[in-house]
């Protein structure tokens, strides 16, 4: 019995028990609160590094909670998509709430923040558990703790757009939920067990009882999580969401909620359901499309947008969709592109969003057209932008440049060049609306004259300047993460 | 020995990079360090191309790897006769646009942005020609690409602004279009590497076609191609006038060069012979000069119309690429060089005047001749080779173009030269017969004295050296850039062995 | 199939028959009402008839009520079920005590809740 | 026209949901899947090993306690959203 035995339970259970001690901090030892936040989260990133290493090395694992076994307790099933997802979760969060550290002391009122780390941690918990449990109904109590807690942390700020937003989104999320949960009624029904193991082995046969059955509860899978991960046309509650809420909340929104949605529509789509079915029914061929329309409306949608914090919201929606196209493509080298632009959308629109947040932090400024000239007063938040949005065109050596990679060559390998042609208008749609801000800032000179903009802390410099290496490294040296996403591809995709 | 041979392209391509952060933080000391720094990079960056010069003229290849990216992805370098000769003739103008930004810049804003960004921009050029496989060359092409706005837009004006907002969305279009080609090559071939021995794509099919296509708007975009040419008379009017000069003097000349390795390494001669994909290069090349040609006349605003001579001149090189044969790839890579020299001359001629006299107008060129002969002079001359008139190499090049294109039995391309230099004369001559017999504009100049005022030396020496090579090199037969056309061309031929 | 058969399957599995139903109402209401108290309660009853459905499904014909009493054997029904749903409704409990004081908040800051009236004051798109 | 089209999307819905209610498998017929050696092991066995005579109970607290402290997180992320979004303003 040792203790690392125990990280896949711990990497959830402690940051949710620092959220239960939270309120309590908050009122008697306040300080306290951002250095407990970020040890819980520390704690998880190093148990997640841990689990990372241990899958690379002795293969998958998993751990049975209670000691019961599945079916009859709750598993949580370490494989690598699972290791590598919690881990871009721990790691990119934890940089979000360090520079929300100091950037929600101005966008929140003070009695709120211990709330608002309460919900943070919540939130980070029941992603990881979304990622690795291996039981369908527990994923159901974690997408919900997920969907409150995303919510918590929009209508935590005073402002009646926010309590819109987080209404629009309480409600479609609920809808969501319900359609998953209808979907686990009728998977259990068909098979009695829950477990994604014991489910996977048992549809093969009911499959040949009760297609409909099987068919219906795809459909409600992929319109319940899809609603969850803003995809398109399910989107419509995200711009709203993501642009009111605090900065650090938007960027943990988009760069990492709706992707844990994503990664839990891979692993049923891949890991439960059997191959055949999707044969039957063009579920693939659906996402396929749904993506590629996410891809370009979503990207067109950002063009006309003023607003930065709207427009990186609709371009989330034409990301998420770039990694659907890789997980309706099925090819290897696509669904390693849609696993990698996980990771690197993670990462880019985390900084883009940060950045976003240190120049309404500087200056208050919102307005694309309010940002001219920023370049010269706030260079490091402006410089971050530009390779987030170089990242995003797609311009090698950054690591949006190689999730691109993947995804073309995977649309090539299946024989579908035109998804390579969806991807690259995309890309140029994306430097449409990205390079103007940054020519703007460093080549404009303000309408009128603006105050100097507030100083930033340190607090809010290092995770952006961290993000932004982060960017480049993992497009010079991608390496340091392919191999964990081969190896998750290659096990989704039974190779 | 050996592996510091090797190591010399990648010491070509990180030095002026290094040099760069230095320069930038020099700058914010001492002005004069910088510019010393910045001439001297260029120089040293000069020395140690040609110090490539034995190893190559005697036959070998230089490769190295740097690192690998992906499985089969890598950034590597790698030199060869073709690489050496563009990546030669690259770092002396560079060198030479150096030299005269000292005291060009010296009365402009932002001089703390523009050296860096010149250092840099030198450096991913070297990287293009230097690069080994198409991946290496697609970084440091949108690298040079995305960095030279910031050259484009210095000015800062309304119109470079919109300028530069065209040059970077047409950047991108080519960028991405050029991205669809490596992939397919990558997809089809395996490997996007220039040391293949085979040609990476072998068989003729639609994703082929595809690809094709894409470089040739990838590139094509880059060598102001018809129709994507549209970015290249707005931008390369608005930049300063030693970068107007690399723009249209090397930068569009990495389009062409890209497109000679796609057709010689990536498709190879016999595919493009089968295929006959090259007669699409051929059309577009010859719409190219005659409307680059044609529209110049119109031009008014004198970078203007060098820059829409630029569009024409770069016709040629297309066409002569599109020929596939000795002679035409020899007179080819000949008028990249005469294009490099004579478009530098006059860039650099025209900065000079808009720096003593703040006309950018042909109309009001008058008389200017008398005023700053030296430098006319030089703009005469090359002009005079721009128009094709012997024996400047602007001659010589189109000489051997016209001979290539008999040799291929199409006569119909010596027409179109032989237009284009009617055109070319059009709208160089009455430039130089404005400017040294015409009246001068503005009043009260009429019986004044005109004063010689002549721009620094620092500027002059630069803009000679580059007018008396374009004489030297159409005069004696066999020199420098000759031979290396020849060879290279030979070199090509062979299928890049 | 004929119509006989579909309806004899309908009422050997009414159960199931009517949380579709109810589910279907539930949806009805949270799609057509602007009001948002009725849009919650349109959720709860979605929610509900879910609950009712997962219930349903571990009913045993004959089966008691999950508890045991030593030395007695009796057929029970499936508890599996029955445990979920205890989640689930502390699950939709708790998703309406924060819609409501979302509403509440909408209240104040619009003074309606109307789902279109306040659509109408942020002057964006509706629902 | 909207309530017609929200009409006919739940028609649609209904239509497809009634099919698979045809098809599924009839309440409480015993011989269905899902009284398979989960549930079981749950009324056979809970008394041995979790000690409770309330299956349900034993089930909540022990074989799946995970889900319950969901449960219980999911009550206390409601009351933090509640009390935050109540506070706030």
């Amino acid at each position: 019995m040792n203790f690392s035995q125990h990280l896949p339970a711990l990497i959830v259970v402690v940051p949710l028990l620092f959220a239960f001690v939270m309120p309590l901090l908050a009122r008697w030892r306040k300080q306290w609160c951002v250095p407990v936040t970020l040890g819980a989260i520390i704690f998880s990133f190093a148990a997640a590094l841990q689990m990372a290493f241990q899958v690379m090395s002795t293969g998958p694992f998993s751990y049975y909670m209670g000691d019961w076994p599945p079916p009859w307790g709750i598993e949580l099933g370490i494989d690598y998509l699972a290791a590598f997802a919690a881990l871009t979760i721990n790691g990119v969060g934890l940089l979000i709430i360090w520079f929300g550290s100091k950037d929600l002391l101005h966008e929140l009122k003070p009695e709120v923040l211990g709330w608002y780390y309460t919900l943070y941690l919540l939130l980070m918990a029941s992603m990881v558990g979304i990622v690795i449990t291996n039981d369908i109904f527990n994923m159901f109590v974690f997408l919900e703790i997920c969907a409150i807690a995303s919510c918590g942390i929009i209508s935590i700020k005073e402002s009646r757009d926010c309590i819109e937003a987080a209404f629009k989104y309480l409600v479609l999320s609920v809808l969501g939920s319900g359609a998953f949960l209808l979907a686990v009624a009728l998977l259990y029904m068909v098979t009695g067990h829950l477990n994604f193991t014991f489910m996977a082995e048992a549809l093969p046969e009911a499959m040949v009882l009760y297609p409909n059955n099987l068919l219906v509860a795809m459909g409600l899978l992929v319109v319940g999580l899809g609603v969850k991960a803003a995809l398109f046309p399910l989107h419509v509650w995200l711009p709203d969401a993501h642009s009111s809420a605090p900065s650090p909340s938007s960027a943990v929104l988009s760069a990492l909620v709706i992707k844990v949605y994503a990664v839990a529509m891979i692993r049923l789509l891949y890991l439960v359901f059997p191959r055949e079915l999707l044969g039957i029914a063009p579920v693939m061929e659906m996402i396929l499309w749904m993506s590629t329309l996410a891809i370009i409306i979503g990207s067109m949608f950002a063009i006309v947008q003023d607003d930065i914090k709207k427009m990186l919201a609709y371009s989330s929606i034409a990301q998420i969709g770039y990694v659907f196209l890789g997980v309706g493509l099925m090819s290897e080298s696509a669904l390693v592109g849609g696993i990698l632009h996980i990771f690197n959308h993670a990462t880019m629109k985390s900084m883009l969003f940060l950045a976003a947040g240190a120049f309404i932090y500087g200056t208050g400024a919102r307005k694309l057209s309010e940002l001219k000239g920023i370049g010269h007063t706030m260079p490091i938040p402006t410089i971050a932008f530009c390779i987030g949005a170089f990242s995003m065109v797609g311009i090698p050596i950054t690591s949006g440049f190689i999730s691109k990679w993947y995804l073309a060559l995977g649309a090539l390998d299946v024989g579908r060049p035109f998804f390579t042609a969806v991807i690259l208008i995309s890309s140029l749609l994306n430097g449409i609306y990205y390079l103007p801000i940054v020519v703007n800032a460093f080549f404009s000179k303000p309408e009128e004259a603006v105050p100097a903009p507030k100083q930033l802390p340190r607090e809010m410099l290092v995770p952006l300047a961290l993000l932004s290496f982060g960017v480049i490294l993992f497009g010079v040296y991608p390496s340091l993460i392919l191999g964990i996403v081969y190896r998750a591809a290659q096990l989704l995709l039974g190779l | 020995m050996q592996f510091l041979g090797s190591f010399l392209p990648v010491w070509i391509v990180m030095f002026p990079m290094v040099m760069t952060v230095v320069i930038y933080y020099v700058e914010q000391r001492s002005e004069k360090m910088r510019n010393a720094l910045a001439v001297a990079t260029s120089v040293v960056t000069f020395l140690s191309v040609l110090a490539l010069y034995p190893g190559v003229m005697a036959g070998k290849i230089i490769e190295f790897e740097l690192f690998q990216i992906l499985p089969n992805l890598a950034v590597s370098f790698r030199v060869d006769i073709l690489s050496f000769s563009l990546a030669l003739l690259s770092s002396f103008i560079w060198m030479l646009v150096a030299i005269y930004s000292i005291d060009y810049m010296c009365k402009e804003h932002g001089c703390n942005r523009y050296y860096p960004v010149l250092i840099i921009t030198l450096a991913s050029c070297m990287g293009i020609f230097m690069a080994g496989d198409l991946f290496t060359l697609f970084v440091f092409f949108e690298m040079m690409s995305l960095i030279s706005y910031v050259l484009v837009v210095h000015e800062e004006t309304i119109e470079a602004l919109r300028a530069g907002y065209k040059y970077l969305i047409m950047t991108i279009i080519g960028g991405l279009a050029l991205f669809f080609g490596i992939i397919i090559t990558f997809e089809l071939g395996g490997s996007v590497s220039l040391s293949n021995p085979v040609p990476l794509i072998s068989e003729p099919s639609t994703l082929a076609f595809f690809a094709f296509i894409s470089f040739l708007i990838g590139f094509g975009m880059k060598a102001g191609m018809f129709p994507l040419h549209v970015w290249l008379p707005d931008a390369h009017p608005v930049a300063p006038s030693p970068a107007s000069a690399l723009l249209s003097g090397i930068m569009l000349k990495t389009g062409a060069y890209g497109l000679l390795r796609v057709i010689f390494h990536v498709y190879g001669i016999e595919f493009m012979q089968e295929t006959g994909w090259t007669v699409i290069l051929a059309v577009v090349a010859v719409i190219t000069i005659l409307l680059g040609s044609a529209v110049a006349i119109t031009q008014d605003n004198l970078k203007r119309r060098l820059a829409y001579s630029s569009v024409g001149q770069m016709g040629y090189i297309l066409l002569g690429i599109s020929i596939l044969n000795e002679r035409a790839l020899m007179g080819n890579i000949f008028h990249i060089f005469s294009h490099a020299f004579m478009k530098s001359t006059l860039f650099l001629a025209a900065g000079a005047i808009i720096l003593k006299t703040g006309k950018k107008n042909i109309k009001d060129l008058g008389g200017i001749g008398r005023q700053m002969p030296f430098t006319m002079f030089a703009f005469t001359l090359a002009a005079l080779s721009m128009i094709g008139i012997p024996p400047f190499n602007g001659f010589l090049s189109k000489w051997t173009l016209s001979l290539g294109a008999m040799d291929a039995g199409v006569p119909f391309y010596v027409l179109i030269l032989l237009i284009s230099s009617l055109l070319n004369g059009l709208y160089y001559l009455p430039i130089i017969i404005a400017a040294f017999f015409g009246e001068e504009q503005g009043e009260g100049h009429k019986h004044e004295f005109v004063k010689i005022n002549e721009a620094p030396y620092k500027m002059l020496i630069p803009i000679a050296i580059l007018a008396v090579s374009c004489l030297l090199f159409g005069l004696l037969p066999s020199n420098l850039p000759f031979d290396l056309s020849r060879v290279a061309a030979e070199y090509l031929l062979r299928g890049g062995f | 199939m004929s119509i006989t058969e579909i309806v004899l399957r309908l009422h050997a599995n009414s159960y199931y028959f009517f949380a579709i139903l109810l589910f279907i109402i539930g949806f009805h209401t949270m799609l057509t009402h602007n009001n948002l108290i009725k849009k919650v309660i349109g959720m709860n009853i979605m929610d509900m008839a879910i609950f009712l459905f997962f219930v349903a499904i571990g009913y045993v014909r004959g089966g008691r009520s999950p508890i045991l009493e030593p030395g007695v054997n009796h057929a029970f029904i499936n508890p599996l079920p029955s445990a979920l749903i205890l989640t689930g409704i502390v699950v939709a409990v708790s998703v309406t005590a924060y819609a409501l004081s979302l509403i509440i908040k909408l209240y104040k800051h619009y003074g309606t809740i109307d789902a279109e009236e306040i659509m109408r004051i942020r002057g964006g798109g509706s629902l | 026209m909207r309530k017609l089209l929200v009409l006919f999307f739940l028609a649609v819905i209904m239509v497809v949901m009634v099919a698979t209610v045809v098809e599924m498998p009839t309440i409480g017929d015993p011989a269905n899947v899902t009284n398979n050696e989960v549930p079981r092991r749950y009324v056979e066995d809970s008394l041995r090993e979790t000690g409770a005579l309330n299956v349900i109970a034993s089930i909540l607290t022990d074989y799946r306690a995970f889900d319950t402290l969901g449960e219980a997180t999911v009550l206390f992320v409601a009351i933090a959203a509640v009390l935050s979004n109540l506070k706030a303003h």
